[in-house]
């Protein structure tokens, strides 16, 4: 399986973190838990779900599930 | 659906219309099949009705740019006295060379005029109108160029020139520096040879080249280069001295066994002499002579690796004798000698009207009478000097001898001082920028030919135009007629469109004429051991290993191995220099071609990797090879596949090219550092008769 | 679906070059660079030299990595034929097909996109030869199903075994 | 909700996106070839080991290749000059965007570091910035006229929507600094701006209500700017990350020369 669960969660992980580091910078110009920096916060998780939700369920890798190691050495017996 | 041929299923894809065809690029003529759509050539091919099927190789694929290609000649010119080619009408050239070949004829007779051709089938009108009319002995194809010794070797051996190959029932062949698989490309016998070995047929290569012929081999014998002959010799020793060759077949079909055999063994041709000049091992040599012995049906045949030294006409006839003596020939799996389809002449000249030329061909008056073409390389002297007799006028056909033969400079002098010289090509080649008259040729596309093609039975190909000519340019017969017109014969040459003389040429065939036009081609049935019942035509009725032709002519009737013509390598001129050819070029035509040049563009010289490293000189480098004669600059390749000692250059490149967008100024001319050197017999050129040394540039 | 592929046979090729040049002729239209490339390789010192020589296009796999790396999908296979071809409008010339490539197939057009092999798509698919396979004077490119280039690939084993007394084993039929 | 909190709002939205984009389309390929080009080398059974899988690809060729973009000067110079305007424009003003928000906007909450805010080092931000905008834009015009005139003659392809979106982003970006030079005509980095400074005195002579559209079109701009950055990886742009790594590792077919010779030598 060439893309392992290990790869989607660091994936995942990361951009969960970059999601946090710009609410945190927001802090910076939104003054906190004013109604504007609410909106911020709804808008990191609604944004952090879909991701999630992209990352292990749309973006199936079906295309790429398992490489079949018999077929590729069909292709090179094709090369007598 | 009705079984479709694949040309209809291609016409049906593409919209185009199938016109047969013919390859004029190399010798074998392969038939071909041109699929046009309104006046351009989309796609080419082989002919499926022939035995090459639909293939070509790659320099007839890419030959398809020569029907589209603007640098092609499209207008007759004529070279003023700047000496700059202006452009002129057709009549004014036809009537002026009419009126000069006229004026010679009578002031020094017919003889003085020499036509030289390559190969092009058009050139029964040359026989016909120069020949027969005008009255020369001397027309005469590139044979002294390229297989001159082998013609005369198979005629002196079966009396048939041209014996070719059946390798499809072989089971082993024997190849003495032949590479069908590399430069040489003989297509339908490249695929048989392959399915023979794929079934078991032995192939054995005699080459001091890795050629890519000896990368299929399953024994290589990397020869020294020139010794062929004492490996051939030693062969002969080895199947002599155990009487293993076919006692039966010899008593009956064989003239002069007896004495070939005391001559070979008294002579001590034994492997063991062979091992210290060629350089192979002697058990080597036992066993690959055992083998063949005991191998029915082999054959063995050699080319230009032999044809290149003063060394090779015995060489080949050394093994033609054993292909004989072993009972191979003529046989399923043998050399064949081909039969010809019954092709008639186009025209029918009466016999009174042909005149009778009083000298012999200028071949005899050169002391080579036994020459099956005329010996080109020594031409320049003959006519610099008068020597047999004067000769005036030179007539080239799609030949560039100032690019192909030896000693370059020798032969612009004899342009220089000849009266008349006519060029008909479909490029400004070298040749035609030193002639004084060039006439543009339609290429293969856009002229009809009836020829004989080289399959090992009877086969006429029947090509026919595809599209109308480039520019003014017009089909060789076209030509040909528009000059006898000119000089008076117009009466021969009445016919209005090539369907007519195409017609009284293939009278004689089993085929309708109709079927001949839509096929493209007719194969004759392929008999073997012919000689059973039409006989040998040799003066003794046999195949003659003692050759009786050669006896009356005062030369050696057995094949011996002399080196005293060869040209050794030495202290100050270390390389031995071979002129190759390269599996992506023929010659001039394919110089223009982007195909072709984009796969290799310039030729180079090939070295082994440890002669570089000794001249510490990289792959690419530009270097200096002089011969005692001349030298030339060009790009050295390292290659493992060279012999230590041998440098390898393709020849039929550069000269300063002028005449192609893509072919200018590339490549390098070779040909000034080799000397006229020619086998004492047969008048071939000796090419690698040449020793060089190679300096970093 | 079945599926369409070439088969080579290094024995007969010579190195020639005929299958590129009639690839360049056949799809002029559509070609920029050469979609068929041929390698001659020679190893070893004079006068123990091997050569051999493999003419190369796509290989059109079963579950062709090119399709997979693509970042556009541009690359898609022909159902009936099985067919490896790209689809110009999409694809933006990154080249990522080509890194994962095991044949080096996939080659960069002069127009900027990936041009490849299409197995002479115009041709019908099992009635004539493909452009390289009908040039080639060796007939070493065969074109056909998997199943009957494989059928083919072992009879020329078993052809060759049966004569040649060195039993050579041949690649890829270990396991038979 | 003030302008501040929509914009980081939209940024987190934007990057995100990006991100899912650059997972589907980048990550998951670069992850597969990787896999697959180890698996050729394990199971391929090549006797050969001298290609690695990611060759370091030799500078000359990036630069011919990239920054030179000789493919396309064979094609026509016009579409080569395009080519260079859009991307030394795009990466010059990403880049300048990207110095200008990290050390203008960010850095002075930490420490006061006012040479790129108010320091000798805003003239030339600013000026950059102006110059890489208009050749950017010019750049764009040039594709847009040539997308729709000449598409078919030179057989290219007609996809408006990516060029018209980086076409406006480029506009709103000068129509928001002129804004913004209409509101502080006593700016002193005016003579910076040799392309919002004169917009702004045009502007000023029609009499809108700019200074309250200064905030919309900044607002405006912002979120056509991330809409164009979150749909980067779905689009053709993809080849502005695809591209880089792919080329530079095939060496313009280099690569494939040297696969099609591995597999050759494993049939020696």
């Amino acid at each position: 399986m060439p893309i392992t669960n290990k790869m989607k969660i660091a994936y995942a992980s990361v951009v969960l973190l970059i999601q946090v580091y710009l609410v945190y910078a927001a802090t910076l110009y939104v003054t906190p838990w004013s109604a504007g920096f609410l909106c911020v916060l709804v808008a990191a998780a609604a944004s952090a779900a879909g991701a999630l939700y992209y990352i292990f369920v749309v973006a199936r890798d079906n295309e790429i599930v398992a490489y079949n190691p018999q077929t590729f050495l069909e292709e090179r017996r094709r090369i007598g | 659906m009705s079984q479709q041929t694949t040309r209809e299923i291609i016409n049906g894809i593409r919209g185009t219309k199938t016109v047969p065809g013919v390859c004029m690029i190399c010798p074998w003529h392969c038939p071909t099949e041109n699929f046009v759509k309104d006046g351009r050539i989309e796609y080419v091919r082989g002919n499926e009705y022939a035995a090459n099927r639909t293939t070509r190789c790659v320099k007839g694929i890419s030959s398809i740019h020569s029907s589209r290609d603007k640098d092609r000649l499209l207008y007759p010119m004529k070279r003023n006295s700047a000496g700059v080619h202006e452009r002129i009408s057709w009549d004014q050239a036809l009537t002026e060379i009419a009126g000069r070949l006229k004026k010679i004829k009578d002031e020094f007779g017919p003889e003085s005029l020499v036509s030289l051709f390559h190969l092009d089938s058009n050139e029964m009108f040359t026989h016909q109108l120069f020949g027969h009319l005008y009255g020369s002995p001397n027309l005469s194809g590139h044979g002294a160029a390229c297989d001159q010794d082998r013609r005369l070797a198979a005629l002196s051996t079966f009396a048939h020139p041209l014996p070719v190959k059946d390798y499809a029932n072989s089971r082993f062949v024997m190849l003495w520096g032949a590479d069908p698989f590399g430069p040489n490309e003989a297509l339908h016998e490249n695929r048989e040879l392959l399915e023979a070995m794929k079934r078991g047929c032995r192939l054995i290569v005699v080459d001091p080249n890795r050629s890519r012929t000896a990368e299929k081999a399953h024994i290589w014998l990397p020869i020294k280069p020139g010794t062929d002959g004492a490996l051939a010799l030693a062969i002969a020793h080895r199947i002599v001295e155990t009487q293993s060759y076919d006692k039966s077949f010899c008593d009956e079909w064989v003239h002069g066994l007896a004495e070939f055999s005391e001559h070979v063994l008294s002579n001590g041709y034994t492997p063991q002499w062979a091992e210290g000049i060629t350089g192979i091992a002697k058990e080597t040599i036992i066993a690959v002579a055992d083998e063949f012995a005991a191998t029915k049906p082999a054959l063995m045949d050699g080319l230009k690796g032999l044809v290149n030294y003063t060394t090779g006409l015995d060489a080949l006839r050394t093994v033609f004798a054993l292909n004989v003596i072993t009972g191979n020939i003529d046989g399923p799996g043998n050399l064949i000698l081909k039969e010809m389809s019954p092709l008639g002449f186009p025209l029918e000249i009466p016999e009174e009207e042909a005149t009778i030329p009083e000298k012999p061909p200028i071949a005899y008056g050169m002391g080579y009478p036994l020459a099956p073409d005329l010996p080109t390389q020594l031409l320049p002297k003959a006519v610099l000097e008068d020597d047999p007799y004067p000769v005036k006028a030179l007539f080239f056909h799609v030949c560039n001898p100032a690019m192909s033969d030896p000693n370059t400079r020798l032969f612009e002098k004899m342009m220089a001082a000849v009266e008349l010289s006519v060029t008909v090509d479909i490029y400004m080649s070298e040749t035609a920028q030193l002639s004084e008259y060039v006439l543009p040729e339609a290429s293969t596309y856009e002229r009809a030919e009836v020829r004989e093609s080289m399959w090992a039975g009877p086969q006429t190909v029947l090509a026919q135009p595809a599209i109308a000519p480039l520019g003014e340019s017009r089909p060789y017969y076209e030509i040909i007629k528009g000059l006898a017109e000119k000089m008076g014969y117009g009466a021969y040459f009445a016919w209005d469109s090539w369907e007519d003389w195409a017609r009284t040429c293939t009278a004689y065939l089993p085929v309708p004429y109709e079927e001949l036009k839509e096929k493209g081609v007719w194969e004759g049935e392929l008999r073997y051991r012919k000689y059973n019942t039409d006989g040998v035509p040799t003066s003794t009725g046999k195949f003659e290993v003692y050759s009786t032709m050669f006896e009356e002519m005062g030369y050696h009737p057995l094949p011996v191995f002399n080196e005293e013509h060869r040209v050794k390598p030495d202290a100050d001129y270390p390389f031995q220099l071979v002129n190759c050819k390269m599996q992506y070029h023929c010659g001039t035509h394919t110089q223009n071609n982007p195909y072709l040049m984009a796969i290799v563009g310039e030729n180079y010289v090939e070295i082994n990797s440890l002669d570089a490293a000794r001249l510490d000189v990289r792959e690419g480098d530009l270097v200096e090879v002089a011969s005692p004669h001349a030298r030339a600059t060009i790009r050295v390749r390292t290659s493992e596949a060279v012999q230590p000692g041998v440098a390898r250059v393709p020849h039929g490149h550069g000269f300063g090219r002028r005449f192609g967008s893509i072919a200018r100024g590339r490549g390098t001319h070779i040909n000034p550092l080799f000397e006229t050197r020619a086998n004492p017999v047969s008048g071939g050129i000796s090419f690698n008769e040449c020793k060089v040394k190679i300096t970093k540039a | 679906m079945s599926q369409y592929g070439f088969y080579f046979d290094k024995e007969k090729c010579v190195g020639c070059r005929a299958c590129e040049v009639a690839c360049q002729v056949w799809n002029e239209a559509v070609q920029t660079v050469k979609w068929r490339n041929v390698t001659c390789l020679t190893r070893g010192t004079y006068p123990e030299v091997a050569g051999v020589n493999a003419s190369l296009a796509c290989m059109h796999c079963a579950e062709s990595p090119c399709k997979k790396a693509c970042p556009r999908t541009a690359i898609s296979k022909n159902e009936e034929t099985g067919a490896v071809t790209v689809d110009r409008t999409r694809c933006v010339g990154c080249m990522l097909c080509l890194w994962t490539c095991p044949f080096g197939a996939p080659q960069m057009g002069e127009m900027g996109r990936m041009e490849k092999c299409t197995f002479c798509e115009e041709r019908p698919v099992g009635v004539i030869k493909r452009a390289c396979e009908e040039i080639c004077p060796q007939q070493a490119i065969v074109s056909g199903t998997i199943e009957e280039l494989i059928l083919r690939s072992k009879q020329v084993a078993a052809e060759r075994l049966s004569w040649d007394a060195r039993t050579e084993v041949v690649l890829g039929h270990e396991e038979e | 909700m003030d302008k501040f909190a929509y914009f980081w709002s939209l940024i987190i939205v934007g990057g995100t996106v990006f991100l899912m984009g650059a997972y589907r389309n980048v990550f998951l390929k670069l992850c597969f070839i990787r896999w697959i080009n180890r698996k050729i080398r394990e199971e391929g059974g090549a006797k050969v080991e001298r290609l690695e899988n990611t060759p370091i690809p030799e500078p000359a060729t990036i630069v011919r290749e990239a920054v030179f973009q000789k493919r396309i000067r064979n094609r026509s110079v016009f579409l080569w000059l395009r080519h260079c305007l859009i991307f030394f424009g795009f990466t010059a003003i990403f880049a300048l965007d990207c110095i200008y928000t990290v050390f203008g906007h960010y850095f002075h909450h930490y420490f006061d570091y006012t040479y790129f805010t108010s320091g000798a080092g805003r003239a030339f931000l600013k000026a950059g910035m102006e110059l890489s905008g208009a050749v950017l834009l010019v750049g764009l015009t040039a594709a847009l006229v040539h997308r729709v005139v000449y598409a078919e003659r030179e057989r290219t392809l007609v996809n408006l929507n990516l060029v018209l979106l980086l076409w406006v982003v480029t506009l709103t970006g000068f129509l928001t600094e002129a804004c913004r030079l209409i509101g502080e005509p006593d700016d002193p980095f005016v003579d910076c701006s040799f392309v919002a400074g004169p917009l702004a005195s045009a502007l000023r002579g029609i009499d809108a209500p700019w200074h309250a559209l200064a905030t919309p079109i900044w607002i405006l701009h912002a979120t056509v700017t991330v809409a164009f950055f979150a749909y980067l990886p779905f689009s053709r742009f993809v080849h502005i990350i695809a591209a880089p790594i792919g080329r530079s590792i095939t060496q313009d077919g280099n690569y494939g020369r040297l696969k099609r010779e591995r597999v050759t030598e494993g049939l020696l």
